[in-house]
């Protein structure tokens, strides 16, 4: 057994306290979320001390910040079932009560047993969730590139459709600042393709400066995403860092607590 | 090989039965949502298992448990996650709760002073000095990067100084974000164009013999 | 006149659907062909690859999915046929995780098809796909055994006929990777400068603006930009050997420089309809709903 | 100096293991180069021409080693390395390298840890274990001699004792632990001046005082309220402001009694926005309004997510939505749906990618850090008012210190600019 200071630490603060923090809230609802708020002050500090104290058992490949990295990563992947647990309460009772689409529930969970038992099968198995040792794909392999796949890529794709809309909708000269959004965009689309050569194919003579043209409206399209937009990236990036590192300020000091179903304030 | 036939099918009609929401919502669409939402669902137990579980639990449990014992207290914590479902012991879920999000919050302070803020106003600390077209870019980045900050004041009413400025600095905003909407479309046919090419080579061509 | 306007500031946006789907897909079954204007980086990329002798070997990583394909598959397919074209050996690898070694199974068996009297372990090798991209980079400096034991069918690479010579990243004439996210940039941070072994990237559109930077400090030797850049290599190797032509003027396949004719058309049709939707605004004056206030 | 060389000459054979450059190679056959190659590398050339003066063409000339060599602890880091420096010769032989050794005293077998290229002038032994004392040696190596087939190498430079240790501090993060502990006092220092009772003024931001408009549209219509908290997990500070708002929209609808749907990507942000809701309505006195399905899960995949809740939005056709927190590519979808059914759409993101997709379609956008001055400007909590005061105060220090440091690199000087290079 390995008791090295920076894990035997972490246990304590992080499992034991809790626990006795849990004995304690059974008997006074005030420590019930008094604990969990000094506990997650610990927390919050690790990383912070972390970035500037190389020390090994702090920040070593072992230490408390990255060894409560990867605890809170098995915490995350066990947080999936939750919404496993909801989505089939939800789904069944629509089932249940013939409600009206109760088809398709049965359709979804149908859909999530059978791919989730294939996923559960090749971890038992052994045998993993890509290809078996003949080359050919396991179960899960298949489902994921036959059904998983397409509809992935396919949703993904619906966004060339609706930039257009978008697109033909919001540009349009209301005002000085939709007349500036309107323009940069024109200008940076008609820099990414040939467009001028497209426009003057059926007229040889034009095709020189058509060509020269194409090309100066290719490296206005880059001067605009490197210096204007650059700029406001980078002064959007500042401010909404400043806002997140107050923020961050809060959350750890527990004043900001509504994720735990708390009040604001005290 | 007939495995391979019915699952270009699969593929193909999943594919048209998604893009006909486009035009509007249909059975079929709703068939091939909702078993995207199971199969999706399924797909990450099976990578959650297989990708996060394994290679960051079990696998270090069994081949050194002295040296990963540790790894028991996420367990414990995941635990208290799901005590949630017992109403009255519900509060429990906090303490996971509260380690995950602050442990992270405490990451993402760091990132933001270190990572961003520092290196982000280093780089608008540009020479202004000559007279050419370069420093005139640079010109213009300086006045684009202090004209936003000025805009997200809040704590002070803008008056005859900081309004102009703030009004510019919206009109970086604006170039800003109709100049990346611009530069996106290219990336976003690209998908539609993979998916068109799915269906003609995969499926169609074959379907009606074309082969040159 | 006016009723036109009205009628197209109120058009449902199906009507757009419509011409977006036909714009995308009518180049990609007719290709339009248009003219391709070549940039330098694509064609130090070219010619560099162009200056190698027969039996030299290159080194062509798959480090993009499936999201990405039609933006790095042609750039893959064209390096292939130019290899194979000069008798260069090809060494192919996936390191994206995501579906990488996949597109690199369709990409080799498409192309090797195409020249009937490859032989593959001394022609071209797979090597399948490997996790970890920057370890495994690290390894190829040292013994490229070590981070490949075997080919994608497990044979060792003591076996394969072409990989006698190449012990590591060193024996390798160039490093072509068709990337779409942070390992094109591991390839010239962890191999290029470090072991010195020339590299050409491939990146999509979107994140080529960040490799400018290594292009002009020397550290590529060419960059093949998004779909553009594919277009660009295609013209280059239709220009320099007549005979890939068919390949390129195919119905069957796909290649960027159809991509690029669609790309051309949307974005012209885009602005078109930019253009008319302010020409109808502003002949109306009719304001719609209340707009993005910022 | 040329004593130190004259060891190394003479203790080559003794050490072959050593001896695996170069110069052991063609031993077997001209034992009389090597010797020649050992007598040039110990300095003694003279000496060598002695033994055989014939066989040699013009002896090329003795390479210089490095100079101003240190081993020293690898400094600001977890141990295990210890960090050389040095300067490369004014000339060297082309393509020569610099090779580095390294024994543990009292013994005195050398190991060859590296070549490195010239130019470099530092290595990290990442080898060395903490608390154990190393030397290091280092000497130029050139290739072999076409003309004598000899290996050449420089005279050797040896380091004083030095050991790896465990360090308090990183060193090059002044700058940034500097920043960070100012940042936390001002915002500390405002957030108690505001709770000691001064007024703060909060600019109008609108797209936050349409949130109640929106709620009082779907009231009226007795529709539903959408509110989708992105899709990142509560380890992204986005997700924490989003589910801050969320809280106040949900006192809202508990206010008015319209109903609430919150459709969720990640489980954590799932049961964190569920916890939110509950609290909101028991805070409004409404827990009787409270229904569980209110906060639901769909599923972990963006773009299944996406459809689910596109979907939904057209069938139930909702008032008002709430796209607020970290959305990726799935924001122009869900958004674009959301416009097509009428609703009236507020979103909020403060990383800048997304932004230009939201001003596109939907009605107020929060852009950057509005999203983080939401909760103070909806609340009006002294506390979280004299913070954003304190975000304030940094930003136009930022401003200031920015502006300076455009005049100092006007007149050439970036200091400034160097400062706030983070490592």
């Amino acid at each position: 057994m390995n008791f090295d200071f920076g894990r035997v630490a972490l246990v304590l603060v992080l499992a034991v306290v809790p626990i006795i923090g849990i004995a304690l809230g059974m008997r006074a609802p005030a420590l019930r979320s008094r604990i969990p708020i000094l506990i997650g002050i610990f927390a919050g500090l690790i990383p912070i001390f972390s970035l500037y104290i190389p020390k090994q058992f702090l920040s070593g490949p072992t230490g408390m910040s990255p060894r409560l990295d990867q605890w809170l990563i098995i915490l995350a992947g066990f947080a999936l079932l939750l919404g496993i647990v909801n989505v089939v309460q939800n789904n069944s009772r629509k089932i249940s009560r013939r409600e009206k689409g109760w088809f398709f529930a049965a359709v979804l969970l149908i859909g999530l047993l059978v791919t989730s038992a294939f996923g559960i099968w090749g971890w038992w198995t052994k045998m993993g969730i890509g290809f078996m040792p003949d080359g050919s794909p396991t179960p899960f392999k298949w489902v994921e590139d036959r059904f998983f796949q397409p509809l992935q890529s396919t949703i993904f794709s619906l966004l060339a459709f609706f930039m257009a809309s978008a697109a033909f909708r919001a540009f349009r000269a209301r005002n000085t600042e939709a007349t500036i959004l309107l323009i940069a965009a024109g200008l940076v689309m008609a820099g990414r393709v040939p467009l001028l050569e497209f426009l003057a194919a059926p007229f040889p003579p034009l095709h020189p400066s058509a060509s020269a043209a194409s090309q100066f409206l290719g490296g206005l399209a880059e001067r605009i995403m490197d210096i204007p937009n650059g700029a406001a990236q980078s002064g959007i990036i500042i401010g909404a860092a400043l806002g997140a590192a107050s923020m961050a300020i809060r959350v750890i000091l527990g004043i900001e607590r509504g994720y735990l179903g708390l009040g604001q304030g005290e | 090989m007939i495995q391979d036939a019915l699952g270009i099918w699969i593929a193909a009609l999943l594919t048209l039965a998604a893009l006909s929401f486009l035009y509007k919502d249909n059975p079929f669409f709703r068939f091939a949502e909702s078993l995207f939402a199971g199969v999706s669902l399924g797909y990450y137990v099976g990578i959650v298992l297989n990708q996060t579980l394994e290679p960051n639990l079990f696998e270090p449990m069994r081949q050194d448990f002295g040296q990963n014992w540790d790894l028991l207290v996420p367990g414990l914590l995941g635990v208290m996650l799901y005590v949630r479902y017992v109403p009255k012991i519900a509060w429990v879920s906090r303490y996971a709760l509260s380690i995950y999000v602050t442990y992270y919050i405490g990451v993402e302070f760091t990132r933001r002073i270190h990572g961003e803020v520092l290196p982000q106003i280093g780089r608008a600390m540009l020479p202004l000095s000559r007279f050419d077209l370069p420093t005139l870019y640079s010109a213009v980045f300086v006045v684009g990067v202090f004209s936003v900050l000025i805009y997200f004041f809040f704590s002070r009413e803008q008056n005859a100084v900081t309004r102009p400025i703030a009004r510019l600095g919206v009109w970086f905003l604006m170039i800003s974000f109709g100049a990346a909407f611009g530069f996106t479309v290219m990336g976003r046919v690209a998908l539609l164009i993979g998916r068109l090419n799915f269906l003609l080579q995969a499926w169609l061509y074959p379907l009606f013999g074309i082969t040159s | 006149m006016k009723r036109i306007f009205t009628w197209l500031l109120k058009l449902d946006r199906r009507w757009i659907f419509l011409f977006v789907l036909f714009s995308v897909a009518t180049p990609i079954v007719f290709p339009i062909g248009l003219p391709v204007t070549t940039t330098d980086s694509t064609r130090r990329a070219f010619e560099y690859l162009e200056s190698l002798k027969p039996g030299d070997t290159i080194w062509l990583s798959f480090d993009y999915g499936p999201s990405s394909a039609p933006e790095n598959d042609p750039m893959a397919e064209a390096v292939m046929r130019q290899c194979f074209l000069k008798h260069v050996k090809v060494v192919v690898l996936a390191l994206y995780p995501l579906g990488g070694l996949g597109l690199a199974n369709t990409a080799v068996a498409k192309v090797t098809a195409e020249f009937p009297g490859l032989r593959y372990g001394e022609d071209y090798v797979n090597l399948g796909y490997k996790d970890g991209a920057a370890a495994v980079m690290r390894r190829l400096g040292e013994d490229i055994a070590g981070a490949f034991p075997t080919d994608v069918n497990g044979t060792p690479l003591s076996r394969i006929p072409m990989m006698r010579g190449v012990h590591d990243i060193r024996n390798v004439k160039l490093v072509f990777t068709a990337a779409t996210g942070v390992i094109g940039e591991w390839w010239i941070t962890q191999v290029h400068s470090q072991i010195g072994t020339p590299v050409v990237i491939g990146p999509t559109a979107v994140s080529a603006p960040k490799y400018y930077a290594y292009l002009n400090a020397g550290q590529l030797v060419g960059m093949l930009s998004g779909m553009k850049g594919a277009a660009e290599y295609e013209r280059l190797l239709r220009d320099t050997y007549p005979q890939m032509a068919r390949f390129y003027k195919s119905t069957r396949t796909f290649t960027a420089t159809k991509g690029m004719d669609g790309q051309t058309v949307i974005h012209t049709v885009m602005i078109a309809f930019i253009i008319l939707g302010n020409l109808a605004f502003l002949v109306t004056r009719e304001t719609g709903r209340p707009e993005a206030a910022a | 100096m040329t004593g130190r060389g004259k060891r190394r000459a003479g203790t080559a054979p003794v050490f072959p293991a050593r001896r695996r450059g170069a110069a052991a190679r063609p031993a077997p056959k001209l034992p009389l180069l090597l010797l020649l190659a050992a007598a040039l590398a110990s300095g003694f050339p003279a000496a060598a021409f002695a033994i055989a003066p014939e066989i040699s063409p013009p002896a090329p000339p003795p390479i210089e080693p490095p100079t101003s060599f240190t081993a020293l602890d690898r400094p600001g880091d977890t141990g295990g390395a210890v960090l050389l420096t040095w300067k490369d010769p004014p000339t060297l032989p082309d393509g020569a390298a610099i090779e580095i050794l390294r024994s543990e005293p009292p013994a005195y077998e050398w190991s060859s840890l590296a070549l490195v290229k010239p130019g470099a002038g530092k290595y990290e032994d990442a080898t060395a274990a903490d608390g154990k004392l190393y030397r290091y040696e280092i000497r130029v190596q050139a290739p072999v001699d076409a003309a004598t087939g000899a290996a050449r190498v420089s005279p050797p430079v040896v380091s004083d004792s030095v050991s790896a240790r465990d360090n308090w501090f990183r060193t090059g993060r002044e700058n940034s632990l500097i920043a960070s502990i100012l940042f936390v006092a001002i915002v500390l220092i405002s957030i108690a001046w505001a709770r000691s009772g001064h007024e703060i003024f909060i600019r109008r931001i609108s797209g936050l005082n349409a949130v109640d408009e929106a709620i009082g549209r779907a009231t009226e219509l007795g529709k539903k309220v959408f509110f989708i908290p992105g899709i990142q997990s509560m380890d992204d500070i986005q997700t924490i402001a989003s589910i801050a708002i969320l809280g106040f929209v949900a006192r809202s609808t508990a206010r008015y009694g319209t109903d609430l749907d919150v459709p969720n990507k990640d489980p954590i942000t799932f049961v964190s926005a569920r916890e939110a809701v509950r609290g909101a309505y028991l805070a409004e006195g409404r827990p009787d309004l409270f229904r569980e399905e209110m906060v639901n899960y769909v599923t972990y995949d963006q773009f299944a997510y996406t459809a689910a809740v596109s979907a939904r939005m057209v069938r139930e056709k909702p008032a008002a939505i709430f796209l607020i927190g970290y959305f990726f590519a799935e924001s122009l979808i869900l958004a674009e749906t959301g416009q097509s059914t009428g609703a009236i759409q507020i979103a909020g993101q403060a990383d800048p990618t997304q932004l230009p997709f939201f001003v596109a379609t939907c009605d107020y956008v929060l852009i950057g850090e509005e999203l983080y001055a939401a909760s103070a400007y909806l609340s009006r909590e002294p506390v979280l008012l004299g913070s954003t005061r304190g975000q304030d105060i940094a930003k136009g220090i930022l401003i200031l210190l920015g502006l300076a440091g455009v005049a100092l690199a006007s007149f050439g000087n970036t200091w400034l600019s160097s400062v706030m290079k983070t490592q």
